[in-house]
């Protein structure tokens, strides 16, 4: 049980290293997949599947392909560009800043006495009990759900649309 | 007086003289604007003397009280009343204003803007000394540095720029702490009103509630009041903007500067700080026993030394008003009620003595200047009394009673002054007379090289006072005079609060 | 060492590799990325909660994360058409050339 | 017909009026101005006249008219007029010998163009005089002393345009005013002890007993008696305006004013003030005397002020040239025997002293103002000469001044006066050595006043001004006449053998005279010493009278030292100069200073406490100040760059920022110990 979810851990983590310290965005991409899909399987193993599904749906179906088309989309000519004093800089600063974030986390983490310790009996949540709870008690936050997909939907679209038609300034 | 506001209308009928002659000043013409400027300017003094027939000088609590709410979310009322102290501050500025326009009246350039910023300094001035809430009181206190600003910096001499902004900057960051200060009052206290911060203070509620604030706060609010008065009145060692700004800034201002400004801070101390903090003046009264000297022997020496006879007068201002802080400070620190009355008494008479014989030797000079061409050094001039008899004459009755001689007004502020600091701290007496000295000093030193001495070259077309010269001064002369005979017409309206202030004494 | 802090101890680190990538990377669409990562690392531990905690049968992480990768999908969207602009723009999507905004 | 007290105010107030009304007229109302205040004198002589008479009714009565000035509180400041012998006395001298010189001043001062300014000057000197003369307040009386200072100021440096005129007009009013600081404490010390300023209040005034008995029975610093502090301290007041030693430096300065101003001066208004002050507060002055076991008694020191201002007033007369100089040395040594007595108790004689001394000095003074008219403003004794024959009327007054003065004997009013004090000095149980002093100062004053009438008025004319002077006409020479009658007439009034005017000041109604032998050897004594000193100056300069106008004089051939540093009146000018003057410079100095670079420097510290900037350059005052408003400026234009380079406008960095700032949070919590 424990073992299994160590495995799930360093296939996440790994994974999401990799991808995100690669230099090819296609394979980072790919990559990310394959750690969104260890999320997935990690939250089937805590027992949330419809969580799990949503994950696998949404993260690794539609935000990969997303993110592909972007990649495609702004693909340089010259893929890469040397890396010069100030990415290095960067880099550094920022390991510097994660770790200490990581440091003060995973201090916390360990240093707090958590009251549960052994693990219950995996609860039983079916699809219907969520449908209830969203068409009941959480009605409006679905609602403002649906309507942020929504604009959402439209923004993406507005952004990303081609700009054909141009402005009355630009003609003269 | 049953409904009238009259408080109201004494505040802004000067700012609406200035409105006026804001947006119609073009087309007025340079005469008609100096001459509704005067008129709008005098138009206190009217009031202030309505408000004197109907004056009850036996009451020693606020009369023709306004009070409406203004901000409820804050407690903030408008609220204007008026006791001895603030009649006697808006007679001086009745008295004195009119006459630094009249001291102006030979401006040639934009004369409508000079007077209607002078009318604004003179509302804001007024609204001070007629505010009994702190947040109306601090919005004039801190509007009265905007027009000062312009006036020296657009109308002033030489180093006018640099000494307004020396002016501005210096009294802002004392306005700044006095701000903080109060916001911290009025969030241990809710209340911004002065009467309410008195009473608390009375029955030591007040020193209770900033003492919840925790730890240094009491002192650093004390320490917070204590600078803005302190450098507005200004209190040695806070006095190094005022030789530069007084000397700088053309001799009208000067003359509200020195006559009406100065007392502001004087007025803050006795109405605010005084009042508010009895306890911790009383502690640090010895240590500021020691500024007022300072300011009264090093002021006069000060002047001695100076070659600049705008700034020479400007240091025996400073020395003056030291006279007043001396008296209040002594009265903090020690009990014993006959001496505490006659300092008080001095030191408000001191403060209407000084507004008027400062603002005249400050025309003097002025006068001085555009005679010579904008020269005012003490070696430029020589003999002139040969050549202007009367003006030597209106010259000298200013600086004698600035010098404290007995009959003219100087001496009966003075004279109280130090026969209560006798009483309440005898060293403190024995050591201005040092100030007294030197004062007697510079002063027959300006006499003796401007006025006596053979006739000059360079004073060889001076002319006599013309008629406006001879309106101006001749009022403060004949007041001078008038009050060094007979005090008991400003006694009379001060003495019964004092003699409440100091029943009220540990 | 509980499952829960085990829980608690990934979602940490894939907050923090997130964090890194978001602050190292110059390239915008890897920065959206790192920040997915993060919504993901607390989605992790919504559940870690849900599924350790005292009252398991309200679903209420569940719910929470089912709201969350909601707004995630929304997020990365408009994210990924903003870089599509910017590069419609600038021809770059590198973040140290696009810095009009600075003061 | 008698004055009430309650009008006593109309004797000063008489000449102020005239003041006023010479104030207020044009310029060519010469008449009028001269008129007014010659009126007004004249009228007031006839009120002191009747003041006199009322006072003399009940000589040992005070009688006072109390007023309120204005409110102090619960009470009030009061003032009040007082008339009793002493101010009666004073008064009818006063206003008598003002009329005089007022009348000689229309002849002396015809030609001046400021002659209407003169006049009013004239009166508000007058007027100030006599209002202490019938103050009942030390406040009152302090008020009329400084006009009194302020009218001097104006008198002495009338002729303005002279620069060594306004120089010695302000010389006297700052020397004074040291003085008159101490007199203010004294008097501050005083409200402050007793709550009252007021003489005689019915019992409750500072000179009665009640309040007497208080001062004198506490203590203050060094063991004084505060009664004896408080007198020292007016007495101050009195050694600045009776030119006193030290303070007597401005006195022989203030002949640069015209030479009536200067009679009015030395005989009867400004130094007679301090010798009548004391004399006014001598029972606050005496209230030790009862004490044993005090230190010092304020008397002690009058006394020797005044032996020691005696001594060396006769001394540096005897090597003065100018004519007015030295008789104001001779004014500053006759004070000194007015403080002496005083000093030794017997203030009655001083102001017997003061009476005659005022006739005769005044008389004296016009007489030299009459010689300077004469001989068209020649002042040097060794210019003029020989105009015995020339000027009969003025040599003839100016000879009796002289003897007067010298205190020739019986015929003579100084003579009596001058033997009532030296009688007083002699019984003085403290020390002889005042009476010792008193002695060779009779001498010197013999001496240097005969050489003083041999030098102007024997031998030869050595000018050509001199040689035609010529009689001045009756304005000036009347009141010489009337003056001279009052010189020899008034030592009668107090004769050991009849002390009429003794009796009467000291409020006793019965005369109790002592026959003239019971005090013969003393009065034998003062006599020979006045032979001596007027022999030995006739011997040296009356018998070869002085020919040539650079001819050295005979004493300083004999001691030319000496005589030229008491011509150089001992150099206490230079030493005031050197020491007081550069004290008050180096003051001025340091407190500039302190103001420009000290003070205004704190100011810039303060300012440059938010930048760490180095090298402090251009320190002058202005740009130190205002340097230090523009460094604040300018550190705060700094920051808001290096703010503004913060926002860099790459979210990474305010990733980074964020990040940063939680770790730091973070820490802050744990190590805080708040989890």
């Amino acid at each position: 049980m424990t073992l299994a979810l160590i495995l799930l851990s360093v296939l996440i983590l790994g994974s999401a290293i990799v991808a995100l310290s690669l230099r090819n965005l296609i394979h980072s991409a790919l990559l990310l997949v394959a750690c969104w899909a260890g999320i997935a399987a990690f939250y089937l193993w805590a027992g949330a599947e419809f969580v799990a599904f949503a994950q696998g749906l949404v993260y690794v179906g539609a935000i990969s392909m997303v993110v592909l088309f972007a990649v495609l989309l702004t693909r340089q000519g010259t893929a890469s560009e040397p890396l010069g004093f100030a990415s290095w800089q960067r880099f550094i600063l920022a390991l510097v800043a994660g770790g200490g974030v990581a440091g003060i986390l995973v201090g916390a983490v360990l240093g707090t006495p958590l009251t549960v310790t052994t693990p219950g009996p995996v609860p039983v949540l079916t699809v219907k009990q969520i449908g209830a709870q969203l068409m009941g008690p959480h009605v409006v936050a679905l609602l403002v759900v649906g309507i942020l997909l929504t604009v959402s939907l439209l923004g993406a679209v507005v952004l990303a649309a081609e700009e054909n038609v141009k402005s009355p300034e630009d003609e003269v | 007086m049953s409904s009238l506001p009259i408080l109201s209308l004494l505040v802004f009928a000067p700012w609406l003289g200035a409105l006026v002659l804001a947006s119609l000043g073009n087309k007025l013409g340079a005469k008609s604007s100096r001459v509704v400027g005067l008129l709008s300017s005098g138009s206190t003094l009217g009031l202030a003397l309505v408000i004197l027939a109907n004056f009850a000088p036996a009451g020693a609590g606020y009369q023709f009280i306004e009070r409406h709410s203004w901000i409820s979310a804050l407690r903030v009322d408008y609220h204007l009343g008026l006791d001895g102290l603030s009649l006697l501050l808006v007679l001086l500025t009745g008295l004195v204003s009119p006459l630094c326009l009249l001291a102006s009246w030979k401006i040639q350039r934009a004369p409508h803007h000079f007077a209607a910023l002078f009318l604004l300094l003179q509302g804001a001035a007024l609204g001070v000394f007629l505010a009994l809430d702190f947040f109306h009181w601090f919005l004039f206190w801190e509007l009265s540095l905007v027009p000062a600003f312009f006036l020296i910096k657009i109308w002033g001499g030489e180093g006018a720029t640099r000494a307004a902004y020396q002016f501005v900057i210096y009294t802002l960051a004392g306005g700044a702490c006095l701000l903080l200060a109060f916001a911290a009052i009025a969030v241990a206290t809710g209340t911004f009103n002065f009467t309410e911060l008195a009473t608390l203070a009375a029955s030591g509620q007040l020193a209770a509630k900033l003492a919840l604030l925790g730890g240094l706060w009491p002192k650093v609010i004390f320490i917070g009041v204590f600078l803005g008065l302190a450098v507005k009145a200004p209190l040695f060692p806070f006095h190094t903007w005022l030789p530069a700004t007084y000397a700088e800034a053309p001799s009208g201002v000067s003359m509200f500067l020195t006559g009406i400004m100065s007392k502001m801070g004087v007025y803050g101390f006795l109405r605010i700080l005084w009042p508010l903090f009895p306890a911790e003046l009383h502690a640090a009264a010895p240590c500021l026993l020691g500024l007022a000297l300072g300011g009264v022997v090093f002021g006069a020496f000060a002047a001695l030394n100076q070659t600049d006879l705008k700034r020479m007068v400007a240091y025996s201002s400073i020395n003056h008003v030291s006279y007043c802080l001396l008296a209040l400070f002594a009265v903090a620190g020690a009990s014993n009620a006959p001496a505490a009355t006659a300092a008080l008494i001095g030191a408000l008479l001191q403060m209407f003595n000084h507004g008027l014989s400062a603002a005249a030797l400050f025309a003097c000079v002025g006068m001085l200047e555009a005679r010579s061409g904008g020269r005012r050094g003490i070696h430029d001039f020589g003999g002139v009394r040969t050549l202007a008899p009367l003006f030597a004459g209106f010259c000298g009755v200013a600086m004698f009673s600035s010098l404290g001689l007995p009959g003219l007004n100087g001496f009966v502020g003075e004279f109280m002054i130090f026969s209560g600091v006798f009483g309440l701290a005898p060293w403190a007496a024995g050591v201005a007379c040092l100030g007294l000295f030197a004062t007697a000093l510079f002063l027959l030193t300006f006499w003796q090289r401007v006025f006596h001495g053979p006739t000059g070259a360079a004073v060889a077309a001076f002319r006599d006072l013309d008629r406006v010269e001879i309106l101006t001064l001749l009022p403060l002369v004949v007041l001078m005079v008038l009050l060094g005979v007979l005090p008991q017409l400003l006694v009379g309206l001060i003495n019964p609060l004092v003699t409440t202030w100091v029943s009220q004494l540990p | 060492m509980s499952p829960l802090q085990l829980c608690l101890l990934l979602s940490s680190l894939l907050f923090c590799v997130g964090l890194v990538a978001a602050m190292a990377r110059s390239n915008a669409i890897l920065v959206l990325l790192g920040v997915e990562l993060m919504l993901n690392a607390a989605n992790i531990n919504f559940i870690a909660f849900w599924r350790y905690g005292p009252n398991p049968e309200a679903g209420t992480g569940v719910l929470f994360v089912l709201f969350s990768i909601a707004v995630a999908a929304a997020e990365a969207a408009v994210g990924l058409a903003l870089v599509i602009a910017v590069y419609r723009h600038q021809k770059t999507i590198r973040l140290a050339s696009i810095n009009r905004l600075k003061g | 017909m008698h004055l009430p007290v309650s009008l006593v105010w109309l004797i000063p107030a008489l000449p102020l009026l005239a003041a006023g009304i010479a104030a207020l007229a044009p310029r060519s109302c010469r008449t009028l101005a001269a008129g007014a205040a010659i009126a007004a004198m004249i009228a007031a002589f006839v009120i002191s006249c009747l003041a006199l008479h009322t006072a003399l009714a009940d000589p040992g009565a005070k009688l006072v008219a109390n007023f309120e000035w204005f409110d102090v509180g619960a009470g009030a400041m009061r003032l009040g007029w007082l008339l009793d012998p002493l101010t009666a006395f004073m008064c009818v001298m006063v206003t008598f010998v003002a009329s005089l010189i007022f009348i000689f001043s229309t002849g002396y001062m015809k030609a001046d163009a400021n002659f209407k300014q003169f006049f009013c000057f004239l009166s508000l000197f007058a007027a100030a005089m006599l209002g202490i003369l019938v103050a009942n307040s030390l406040l009152l009386l302090f008020i009329c002393w400084e006009l009194v200072g302020l009218a001097s100021y104006l008198l002495i440096g009338f002729w303005f345009h002279k620069p060594s005129a306004a120089a010695a007009a302000k010389k006297a009013f700052i020397t004074t005013r040291i003085g008159d600081l101490g007199l203010l404490l004294g008097l501050l010390w005083l409200a402050d002890s007793t709550g009252s300023l007021l003489f005689y209040d019915g019992g409750n005034g500072v000179l009665e007993v009640a309040a007497l008995g208080s001062l004198a029975s506490q203590v203050t610093v060094g063991g004084l008696a505060v009664s004896t502090a408080i007198g020292l301290l007016i007495f101050c007041g009195a050694v600045g305006k009776s030119g006193q030693f030290p303070l007597h430096v401005w006195l022989p300065d203030a002949m640069e004013g015209p030479t009536p101003v200067s009679a009015l001066i030395h005989a009867a208004t400004m130094v007679a003030a301090g010798v009548f002050l004391i004399a006014r507060v001598y029972p606050l002055m005496s209230a030790d005397l009862a004490l044993p076991l005090v230190p010092l008694h304020a008397l002690t020191v009058v006394a020797f002020i005044g032996a020691i201002t005696a001594l060396l007033g006769a001394t540096i007369a005897v090597a003065q040239n100018d004519i007015k100089r030295v008789l104001a040395f001779s004014t500053v040594s006759q004070l000194g025997y007015m403080m002496l007595a005083l000093g030794v108790g017997s203030w009655v004689a001083a102001i017997f002293h003061l009476l005659t001394h005022a006739f005769f000095k005044a008389l004296l003074f016009l007489g030299a103002g009459s010689v300077i008219h004469a001989a068209h403003h020649e002042q040097d004794i060794r210019r003029l000469g020989g105009l015995r024959g020339r000027m009969r009327i003025t040599f003839a007054t100016f000879a009796i001044g002289m003897m007067a003065l010298s205190g020739v004997p019986f015929l003579f009013s100084g003579f009596w006066s001058k033997e009532a004090i030296l009688h007083a000095a002699h019984g003085w149980q403290v020390s002889h050595l005042p009476f010792g002093a008193a002695l060779v100062a009779v001498v010197l004053t013999a001496f240097y006043m005969t050489r003083l009438v041999a030098e102007t008025f024997f031998g030869t004319a050595r000018t050509e001004e001199t040689e035609h002077a010529h009689e001045n006409s009756a304005v000036m020479t009347v009141p010489l006449i009337l003056l001279a009658v009052g010189a020899v007439a008034l030592g009668f009034l107090g004769t050991p053998a009849f002390p009429w005017l003794q009796a009467r000041l000291l409020g006793e109604p019965e005369v109790h005279g002592h026959p003239l032998f019971e005090s013969a050897g003393l009065m034998m004594l003062s006599i020979v010493l006045v032979a001596v000193g007027l022999g030995a100056g006739w011997a040296i300069y009356g018998r070869r009278p002085r020919v040539a106008l650079d001819a050295v004089d005979p004493l300083a051939k004999a001691a030319p030292g000496v005589i030229a540093a008491l011509g150089n009146r001992l150099g206490f000018d230079e030493l005031y100069a050197a020491t007081l003057g550069r004290l008050v410079t180096a003051g001025a100095t340091v407190a500039d200073f302190f103001d420009r670079y000290v003070w205004g420097g704190a100011v810039t510290m303060l300012a440059r406490l938010g930048e760490f900037a180095g090298v402090v350059n251009r320190e002058n005052d202005e740009s130190a100040i205002n340097g230090g408003f523009n460094v604040v400026s300018e550190s705060f234009r700094d920051s808001g760059r290096a703010y503004s380079r913060a926002q860099s406008g790459e979210p990474q960095s305010y990733l980074r920022f964020i990040a940063t700032g939680f770790v730091v949070l973070m820490l802050l919590v744990i190590l805080g110990g708040g989890r």
